[in-house]
């Protein structure tokens, strides 16, 4: 048994390296671009093999699924043809291979100072808060609770993010595919419901098991993304909308901050969110979060603002 | 276990490095940007299995992390995309 | 009943394994991207519907045999349009398909 | 079969993929490629869903297979676009 889960484990850490090696050295760009989908793909198996479930949704819809359909999208639009090829002149190698031997030593040496590091971890302080906290899995509570700043920080720096594409101009009008595809809207037909159902699931799950407000937005988000390539969402082009398209982007971070500032009324602590009504709150801003990670991901696929 | 987990991520790290140094596109550069994130998640996730059982605070760090480099992934690609762009409204005309 | 759903699922999942190397061999030796799509998506959703039939017979309850279930038409309906998808596209870029021995791969 | 020697296998038919991926030699090849890991990713993941009696593993199948469509149809519509059909020859049209 336990041979088996070693082969496993070296199995895909040899895949792991393999995809990356050809992800970031293969001459052709598009072929490094599935390479790094298809690492993302196995990264999520690592993720399920070390018991970090979140993690391995978020992986399975954001590292695969998301961050693919922008590189795909973004290539697209590149001028094609192969990188050129770093020319190395013959006095160059020695010290760029002395530069790459120390830099792989330096990443050795640094994973081996931090696996020697004191790890007493704060699995056992976030027990004893649990109760406290509204939820009863530990990572939603983290994320929602304990330390919802950081995660509130985090939206803000989704929006900014959103911002920056923004403001370089209009957005992109996408090339005309190279054929009718009829099959196109019979797809997002048939998959809508499940790009409903599965994130109201996954938020539901939160509260208790691996789920919650990330995978959740991340999946509405590819949803979305199948919406646009569709153009079934012609609302987010006009311009009369747009007043209620930037409400829903920033939902999220004010529900978050009118949270904390609230905490700060009700027990005089930025963020201390009282027991009654910490269930019902985390839940209310998780699915505003939800919304707005999956809108702020379609209006970063758009490559430029909607509506201009 | 565990200890081969944080050598894949040195490993995976290190290569991530060299791509970034020796890359010549800027695509290639943002592939080699989201390599090394997940290399790092990869360590801080191994680094959370201690004695007292998984310690949730790297798993939620992690977790907003991702989210995080999918952003910076978007406005780096918006960026590149445009240079591309108006370099080539300035040579046709 | 149960004892022989129990029966049976071993010999389904590893129906299934089967299925799925013949399509990892069809997509290794085949000649031409639409014989390869062919064999892809016919031999892996067949490989992965008898796999999720004897995982659903051994499942713990009715639900998440259900849920099972449901993965498989998901995948079904995703990979059949999007074999559509990519084989109409790869014909509309020029892609031919081989018609005869000696012509060129693709 | 005993799910751990079915996984095994399915790993195994993973290098068919991997294979391809890296080999080419047109775009829909390689997304093919992609495609076939992400159906065994499935397939292994549902496998130790049930061995190890982990239903949440069943979840992140349901998202490989959700977001691999998503990354067809992105395939199909925005990257093997009208924009570099004039650049090449159709037979190596290869859209990278």
């Amino acid at each position: 048994m336990s041979t088996f889960i070693i082969g496993f484990d070296l199995l895909l850490g040899a895949g792991l390296l393999w995809l990356a090696w050809q992800a970031l050295f293969h001459p052709k760009p598009f072929a490094a671009v599935v390479h790094f989908m298809a690492f993302g793909l196995v990264m999520a198996l690592v993720w399920v093999r070390l018991e970090a479930l979140d993690i391995a949704l978020a992986e399975a819809a954001i590292g695969t699924g998301v961050t693919g359909a922008l590189l795909l999208a973004a290539l697209g639009r590149l001028p094609n043809g192969a990188t050129p090829r770093l020319a190395l002149r013959p006095w160059q190698r020695p010290p760029v291979a002395l530069a790459l031997g120390v830099v792989l030593l330096l990443g050795l040496w640094l994973a081996w100072v931090a696996w020697q590091l004191p790890r007493p971890g704060l699995s056992a302080e976030v027990t004893a808060a649990l109760p406290e906290s509204g939820v009863r899995h530990p990572v939603t509570a983290v994320l929602l609770n304990l330390r919802a700043l950081d995660t509130m920080l985090e939206l803000a720096v989704m929006l900014g993010a959103v911002w920056l594409v923004w403001s370089l101009g209009p957005e992109l009008r996408p090339y005309a595919p190279a054929t009718a595809l009829p099959g196109l809207p019979a797809l997002t037909r048939l998959l809508h419901p499940l790009f409903l159902m599965v994130p109201a699931y996954l938020l539901w799950r939160g509260s208790h098991a691996p789920g919650g407000a990330f995978p959740a937005g991340a999946v509405l988000g590819a949803g979305g993304v199948l919406l646009l390539l569709a153009d079934a969402v012609p609302w987010m082009q006009r311009p009369d909308r747009q007043p209620l398209l930037r409400l829903l982007l920033s939902t999220g971070l004010v529900l978050f901050l009118g949270l904390a500032l609230g905490g700060l009324l009700l027990t005089g602590t930025f963020f201390a969110i009282p027991v009654a009504i910490a269930a019902l709150a985390i839940l209310v801003v998780e699915v505003a979060a939800a919304l707005s990670i999956a809108l702020m991901l379609m209006a970063c696929y758009l490559y430029g603002e909607p509506g201009r | 276990m565990s200890g081969f987990f944080a050598l894949l991520a040195a490993l995976l790290s290190g290569l991530a490095l060299l791509g970034l140094f020796r890359a010549t596109s800027l695509l290639r550069r943002i592939l080699a940007l989201n390599v090394l994130a997940s290399a790092l998640f990869l360590l801080l996730v191994t680094l959370a299995h201690t004695e007292a059982g998984l310690d949730p605070v790297p798993h939620a760090m992690v977790l907003t992390g991702i989210v995080v480099a999918v952003s910076t992934t978007a406005a780096a690609l918006a960026l590149i995309l445009r240079a591309t762009h108006s370099h080539h409204d300035e040579s046709d005309p | 009943m149960t004892e022989g759903l129990a029966l049976i699922a071993p010999w389904l999942i590893a129906a299934g394994v089967l299925f799925f190397m013949a399509g990892a061999l069809g997509l290794w030796r085949f000649p031409d991207v639409y014989s390869r799509l062919h064999a892809l998506t016919k031999a892996d959703n067949l490989g992965l519907g008898l796999l999720c039939l004897g995982l659903a017979c051994q499942a713990a309850s009715v639900s998440a045999a259900l849920k099972i279930l449901l993965v498989w038409g998901l995948v079904l309906v995703a990979s059949s349009i999007g074999a559509t998808l990519m084989a109409s596209t790869a014909l509309a870029r020029g892609l031919r398909p081989r018609t005869r021995r000696g012509s060129r791969d693709s | 079969m005993p799910p751990i020697l079915a996984a095994m296998l399915l790993l195994a038919c993973a290098t068919v993929g991997l294979w391809r991926i890296w080999r080419g030699p047109t775009s829909v090849d390689r997304m093919l490629g992609a495609e076939q890991l992400s159906t065994l990713a499935i397939a292994i993941l549902l496998l130790l869903g049930t061995r190890l009696a982990q239903p949440a593993l069943v979840d992140v199948a349901l998202l490989f297979g959700l977001l691999a469509a998503v990354a067809t149809a992105t395939f199909v519509t925005r990257t093997w676009t009208r924009l570099h059909e004039a650049q090449r020859r159709p037979e190596e049209a290869e859209g990278d």
